[in-house]
């Protein structure tokens, strides 16, 4: 049996991999999946705990982050799909028509 | 009709006017608007008269009538250092004596000065201008404000009629929106009053966690069970104290929040009178005299009132003596005496302090509305300099302006002897009194008859300044504007014969007989007993001598202004023909350079030059001091509250940088912020 | 065969919601373009449907499938607050959606399921409960901020706050996890009585703390998680910006309000300071950012950020009388919010041309009316008596005071003071100056005389109205928010 | 306890060795005669023309969208399946009308156009 902490330590991992993915990469799709690597980090913290503690709940969880990240991720998406289409570019640093 | 019971109505009717005229009077004659702006008003003065007039059949312990609407703000039970108390602030009015004699104040010369305006403002009324309705309806609007102010009997109720004339004040000073100045004007007296305003609501918040209400009754009872704080230290009542004085110096215009005043004499001259002289800005002295238990109980509080009102008084006199905006004049001498009021409240003389607004009241408004006749007469000339010799023109307008000004410098038998002999004595004489507050009020008397005559003396008196075009316009104002003029000149004069010093035929204590029971409870009863065995030849001594001084400010006006012609300066004598005109030019612009442009220029060599026979060293003291409170003035009006209003401007700026730093539309810069604020947190939460 | 009892009854206004919702993105398809207009009807029929439900939910208080749904008075006001939130920018929508040329019925379909997501979060006594409903409020809302979908900034405002909003999400939940594991449960009641046995372990209890704090925190856009506010509500439809920065910031304050005080009471003097400092910061980088700013809806986006960091304040104070002050704070700036929104959006020309404030110059004698309720809402935004901002705030920052709160009142105070110079620069444009002084020349045809929409009108009409009415009687609606937050507290 | 992981471990060994074992014998005993044609990428026989980055047309995003929905809501078909007896008709009811649900958008966006490949 594997001990907790090394799921929780994977876990915290790759959510820090998820965040430093979204604040250096510069295209909107690969941010858009750090997020996603995030969120299922979290994922796999629910898990370890739910087996952990021999509580169900931690995993049913699991399923409405999926399908709530399946949602964001649609919608996600497609405003990414309109915002090139308006300016034929992924580069999140284009995104910068508004400020201060 | 029992009119106790119906108090409510004396604000809602010229509520019910400004609904009126603010909605359909675009539609409406002009008659139709007077008749709902006066007609609301005079019915709310009719109201107040009577409601005070039963007031007055009352015993005088019994003279409190609280009058409860609805429940305006129920919040529960809150913990408070009267243990838990429930809070609920009613919807209520007070009519005690001194809510009654503001009342009357209020709507009377309120309802003189909307008989005035329908004058003074009817070139407004047109298609296309159609200002006329809108005038009215703020004024109306103003006078809702300023009785749910005097007629609250707690102070949340007190502190949205303290907001709304704040309101109304800048609606009106901005009316003349087209005017970029008057747009400013406005915002800055909205934005100072508002630093005054946040005083007003912590000392607020103060007063219910230490008192467990906002009522007035309960807090002044309860307050008048504390024990008197020790003279120099700092406990809650001070605190409170200070605070709300925060709030008074605001509205009051006060040192250090008066700047706006003088830039507000940009609205209407009617709302200069009504606002910024008769009703509005004396809301801070009402409001310390509401709350005279609680600076009865805190010395400390006491004495910062008394020494910002004495300063304010000299300060805004020495600077009234060199304006030439002849309403700027009026403004400054507003502002001082105002200063003279707090002074009375500072030393414990609330009763004095209202009878010098009341009388205050009489004479400045006139004096405001005398200062419109005059403009109106000279198709909206403010400039002293290009006045002159209109004594005969309009002399109607200077006989009641003359009244006003000997009634402001304290000339017997005009009001403002008896209440500004009284502040003087009292300053003098009272347990809160020093001898050196007395000195200062002595001072900015002499100065106030100085400016004073200088103002009607360069306005009537001496050969026309007046430019010729306008010259042949001059013509006396309508008699709707007269009247009003004439019956506050009246007042002017007698009023001040409802509190007569001891010494006069016996003296007559009316007016502090009516305040009394207001005033009254353990600690001032100590504080009266004091004052007693003071003799009755030195009140009279001293009375004697600001008559003198005021005489002696006259006299130097006169020297000054009057008869310049008669200075020994022989190299001007060829040039007899335009020498007045010139001299005075040229004076003016001698004492405005030395005052504020080239301050290395001593003024009291500028004035030695001119008239050796009346300068002495005293004036060259004075004048030393008046260039000195000026550059102060100037200085504070340009780095401190031009600043505090434009603070906001400049700091604007300075934090516009960092902003800039991180405002910068990039997704991931905020992305890397919001991992800042997160490794923040978790450093908060975790590992602190 | 015995079916299981399903009580409909404590979701029905969500339900109602959603049936709506539902209905409004199938007719859709099947409705000629020329008769759209009745969808959003249909919406707004919808969400009176949802309050009549609302009201039965008044007599069914209690936990509901197991503990996950709660009714108690909290929530019924908090769906009240969002179901008059949602009707008010339906009907400010309307007018504004046809000159747009994006009249799509989504738009109100997605209006309806974000309000269902934010009747979740009030109602929600569960963690993962809140995290659903606050994911349905955010994935509409994502769509809805881009919903002029050709132009750019709606676009922008739509990817920064998909790409941010979702960043923030995942530290909430990562926080979820986290409370999950040191306390094995989600349930809010349940955690509180598991932090009071001692035998958990509190650093994972802090940390999930601190990151649930985080998501709250960017979804109620306080200090320092408020950055993306201004953009996205600058670039997003004048009456999403309205909706957003009062239905999903209540909605986020509900659930903050439940979470901090139902689960962590335990911990508070930890997140106090937390509070503390973020409410400071909040209140100060949104007053002086608004005042450098030309457009309105941007200045608007800055006070909203104030407005949240005063709301901290009585967060702060930690007592039943804050958490009430908060609830009435929250419905008196919603309707000024949103009455001001409609008047922009009524002034405003289609591609959102005029909204800086120079060119509200003379609204003042072209719109009187129109002018004259801008100046009422931001008047109550400033907090002037007799508005239900002075009321609201006074609540707030008494109850700061009551709980000694003396610094932070001042700076709040002080705030609120400074407050006043962006929120007359409309007015003294409005009535101060003159038309096209600002020197640009506008079209012949931007002057023509503005069509204002019985919709908006309405919306306009009834907000004045509530903003008077809360500002001088707000006994009823504060006694009932006070007798809730003792049960929340 | 890592010999849980035992097999995976084998799996893992035996995975990469059959597939690094015949590339390497096809290494090994090949001819290796390059031609243009096959250092060319495989794309269905189709020479390929221009940038591997070339824009694809919104449908495949659109369809990819709707499949990753359509797709993820089945996961909630496991965990009810598996105590699907237990919960007997009112189980069956509640799916009916999450299906209910999923079936509404699915009528959306069918009527929307959303399926409708050769629409432009």
């Amino acid at each position: 049996m594997v001990p907790l902490n090394y799921f929780l330590i994977l876990a915290a991992i790759l959510f820090c991999l998820g965040v430093i993915g979204f604040v250096m990469k510069r295209n909107l799709i690969t941010m858009f999946m750090s997020i996603e690597l995030m969120l299922n980090s979290v994922n796999l913290t629910f898990v370890a705990f739910s087996r952990h503690i021999n509580v169900l709940s931690g995993q049913i969880f699991v399923f409405f982050v999926m399908v709530i990240a399946a949602a964001e991720a649609a919608v996600g998406l497609a405003i990414i799909v309109a915002f090139y289409r308006n300016r034929e570019s992924l580069n999140v640093d284009e995104v910068d028509r508004m400020k201060l | 009709m029992n009119f106790l019971k119906y108090i409510w109505l004396i604000p809602l009717l010229p509520l019910v006017g400004c609904f009126f005229n603010g909605v359909f009077g675009k539609r409406f004659s002009k008659v139709t608007i007077d008749f709902f702006a006066l007609g609301s008003t005079l019915l709310s003065f009719l109201c107040s008269v009577g409601a005070v007039w039963q007031l007055s059949r009352l015993q005088p312990e019994e003279r409190v009538f609280n009058l409860n609407l609805f429940e305006w703000i129920p919040a529960g039970v809150a913990l408070t250092a009267h243990g838990f108390a429930n809070f609920s602030i009613q919807w209520g009015y007070r009519l005690d004596p001194l809510s009654a004699v503001m009342i009357l104040v209020v709507t009377g010369v309120g309802f003189l000065i909307h008989v005035y305006s329908t004058g003074y403002m009817a070139h407004e009324h047109g298609p296309h201008l159609g200002g006329y309705y809108r005038f009215f309806s703020y004024l109306n609007l103003f006078m809702f404000s300023m009785l749910t102010l005097v007629l609250a009997n707690n102070f949340a109720l007190m502190f949205v009629g303290w907001e709304g004339v704040g309101l109304c004040s800048y609606l009106l000073i901005g009316f003349y929106f087209h005017k970029k100045s008057a747009g400013d004007a406005g915002k800055k007296a909205f934005i100072v009053n508002r630093i005054g305003d946040a005083g007003f609501m912590l000392g607020m918040f103060l007063i219910f966690q230490t008192f467990g209400s906002l009522d007035f009754g309960t807090v002044m009872a309860r307050a008048a069970e504390a024990p008197i704080e020790v003279y120099g230290s700092v406990g809650v009542l001070t605190a409170i104290g200070i605070l709300l004085f925060l709030g008074a110096t605001g509205k009051s215009a006060q040192l250090p929040l008066y700047t706006w005043l003088p830039d507000a004499m940009e609205g209407p001259t009617p709302v200069s009178a009504l606002i910024h002289a008769a009703t509005m800005v004396t809301a801070g002295v009402y409001m310390v005299s509401r709350t005279s238990v609680i600076y009865t109980h805190a010395p400390t509080a006491m004495m910062v009132v008394a020494v910002v009102g004495g300063v304010t008084a000299i300060f805004a006199a020495s600077i009234g003596l060199v304006q030439n905006d002849i309403k700027r004049v009026l403004a400054y001498s507003t502002v001082s005496q105002l200063g003279y009021m707090f002074l009375a409240c500072g030393v414990g003389a609330y009763f004095v302090g209202i009878f010098h607004l009341m009388t205050h009241a009489f004479f400045k408004a006139l004096l405001f509305l005398g200062a419109g006749s005059v403009i109106h007469a000279l198709s909206g000339e403010q400039d002293l300099r290009r006045m002159g010799a209109l004594k005969n023109k309009i002399p109607k307008t200077y006989v009641t302006m003359l009244a006003a000004t000997l009634a402001i410098s304290g000339i017997p038998p005009f009001a403002g002897f008896f209440s500004k002999d009284e502040i003087l004595w009292q300053a003098f004489s009272s347990e809160y009194g020093r001898w050196w507050l007395w000195l200062i009020g002595v001072v900015a008397a002499l100065m106030t008859a100085f400016y004073m005559f200088r103002l009607i003396f360069l306005t009537f008196y001496n050969e026309s300044r007046v430019d010729p075009e306008v010259e042949h316009h001059i013509h006396e104002s309508p008699s709707n504007m007269i009247v009003p003029l004439q019956i506050l000149a009246v007042l002017s004069v007698i009023g001040g014969f409802v509190q007569i010093p001891k010494f006069l035929f016996g003296g007559f204590d009316g007016f502090e007989r009516w305040l009394e029971p207001v005033f009254k409870h353990p600690a001032t009863e100590a504080g009266a007993a004091a004052v007693e065995h003071a003799s009755l030849g030195a009140e009279a001594g001293l009375a004697l001598f600001s008559v003198v001084v005021a005489l002696t400010g006259i006299y130097l006006a006169y020297r000054f202004y009057y008869r310049p012609s008669s200075a020994p300066d022989r190299a001007m004598a060829s040039a007899k023909p335009v020498y007045t005109v010139l001299f005075n030019k040229y004076y003016m612009d001698k004492i405005y350079d030395a005052l504020f442009v080239n301050r290395t220029k001593d003024l009291g060599n500028a004035l030695w030059a001119f008239d050796r026979g009346v300068i002495d060293g005293g004036v060259n003291g004075s004048g030393w001091f008046t260039r000195f409170t000026a550059n102060v003035s100037c200085w504070w009006d340009k780095w401190i509250v031009d600043g505090l209003v434009n603070v906001v401007g400049f700091t604007v700026k300075m934090l516009s940088y960092p902003l800039r730093i991180l405002q910068t539309g990039f997704v991931q810069s905020y992305a890397f912020l919001m991992v800042l604020g997160i490794i923040a947190f978790i450093w908060l939460y975790v590992l602190r | 065969m015995t079916l299981p009892q399903v009580p409909i009854l404590p979701i029905l206004p969500e339900l109602i919601l959603t049936l709506f919702g539902i209905a409004v993105m199938l007719f859709d398809p099947f409705t000629a373009k020329p008769h759209k207009s009745w969808l959003s009807s249909l919406a707004f029929i919808g969400v009176l449907a949802a309050l009549a439900g609302n009201v039965l939910l008044l007599a069914a208080e209690g936990e509901y499938y197991n503990g996950m749904i709660i009714v108690d008075s909290f929530s019924v006001f908090f769906n009240f607050l969002f179901l008059i939130i949602a009707g008010l920018s339906i009907l400010a929508s309307r007018q504004y959606l046809v000159r747009e040329g994006v009249n799509h019925s989504e738009y109100y379909g997605l209006l309806l399921f974000a309000t269902v997501g934010m009747c979740f979060m009030g109602g929600a006594n569960e963690l993962i409960m809140i995290f659903i409903g606050l994911e349905i409020t955010s994935i509409s809302t994502y769509v809805l901020a881009g919903f002029r979908r050709t132009d750019l900034k709606s676009n922008e405002a739509a990817i920064k706050y998909f790409l941010l909003g979702s960043f923030a999400t995942a530290f909430l939940l990562y926080g979820i996890a986290l409370m999950y594991g040191a306390t094995h449960t989600t349930h809010l009641s349940q955690i509180s009585s598991a932090l009071l046995t001692g035998r958990i372990d509190l650093r994972l209890v802090l940390a999930g703390t601190a990151l649930m704090m985080v998501g709250f925190s960017f979804k109620v856009a306080t200090a320092p998680f408020q950055i993306w506010t201004p953009d996205v509500y600058e670039g997003a439809p004048i009456p999403v910006t309205g909706w957003m920065s009062v239905g999903p910031k209540a909605a986020g304050f509900a659930a903050f309000l439940r979470v901090f005080f139902v689960a962590l009471p335990a911990l508070d003097q930890k997140w106090f300071w937390v509070l503390w400092v973020s409410s400071v910061l909040t209140m100060t980088i949104g007053n002086t950012a608004a005042m450098l700013q030309s457009n309105i809806k941007r200045m608007l986006a800055y006070s909203s950020i104030a407005h949240a960091g005063y709301i901290l304040v009585a967060f702060a104070a930690l007592t039943p009388n804050g958490i009430a002050s908060i609830m009435f704070y929250l419905l008196a700036y919603s309707v000024m919010n949103l009455g001001a929104f409609a008047v922009i959006s009524a002034w405003s020309l289609s591609g959102e041309r005029r909204v800086t404030i120079d060119e509200f110059a003379g609204l003042g004698y072209r719109q009187p009316w129109l002018a004259a309720a801008f100046t009422v809402f931001l008047l109550g935004l400033t907090g002037i008596p007799l508005t239900a901002g002075f009321t609201g705030k006074f609540f707030m920052f008494r109850a700061a005071i009551n709980s000694k709160l003396y610094w932070l009142t001042i700076i709040a105070l002080l705030n609120s003071a400074a407050s006043l110079y962006y929120y007359l620069r409309p007015t003294i444009a409005m009535y101060m100056r003159e038309p096209g002084e600002s020197g640009r020349t506008s079209a012949p045809q931007d002057s023509a005389p503005l069509q204002i929409s019985m919709a908006t009108k309405v919306v306009i009409a009834v907000s004045v109205l509530a903003v008077f009415y809360l500002g001088l009687f707000p006994s009823t609606i504060l006694d009932f928010a006070q007798s809730s937050a003792f049960l929340v507290h | 306890m890592l010999r849980s992981y035992l097999p995976i471990l084998i799996q893992i060994i035996l995975a990469s060795l059959i597939g690094f074992g015949i590339l390497g014998l096809s290494y090994l005993v090949g001819k290796h005669k390059p031609t243009p044609e096959k250092l060319m990428p495989y794309e269905s026989g189709v020479r390929p023309t221009g940038s591997a980055h070339e824009r694809f047309a919104v449908k495949f995003y659109l369809t990819a969208m709707l499949f990753i929905l359509f797709d993820v809501e089945v996961i909630f078909l496991y965990p009810w399946a598996v105590i699907y007896r237990e919960l007997r008709f009112f189980g069956f009811f509640e799916m009916l009308t999450f299906i209910l649900v999923v079936l509404a958008g699915y009528v959306y966006i069918w009527k929307k156009g959303a399926l409708d490949w050769n629409k432009n």
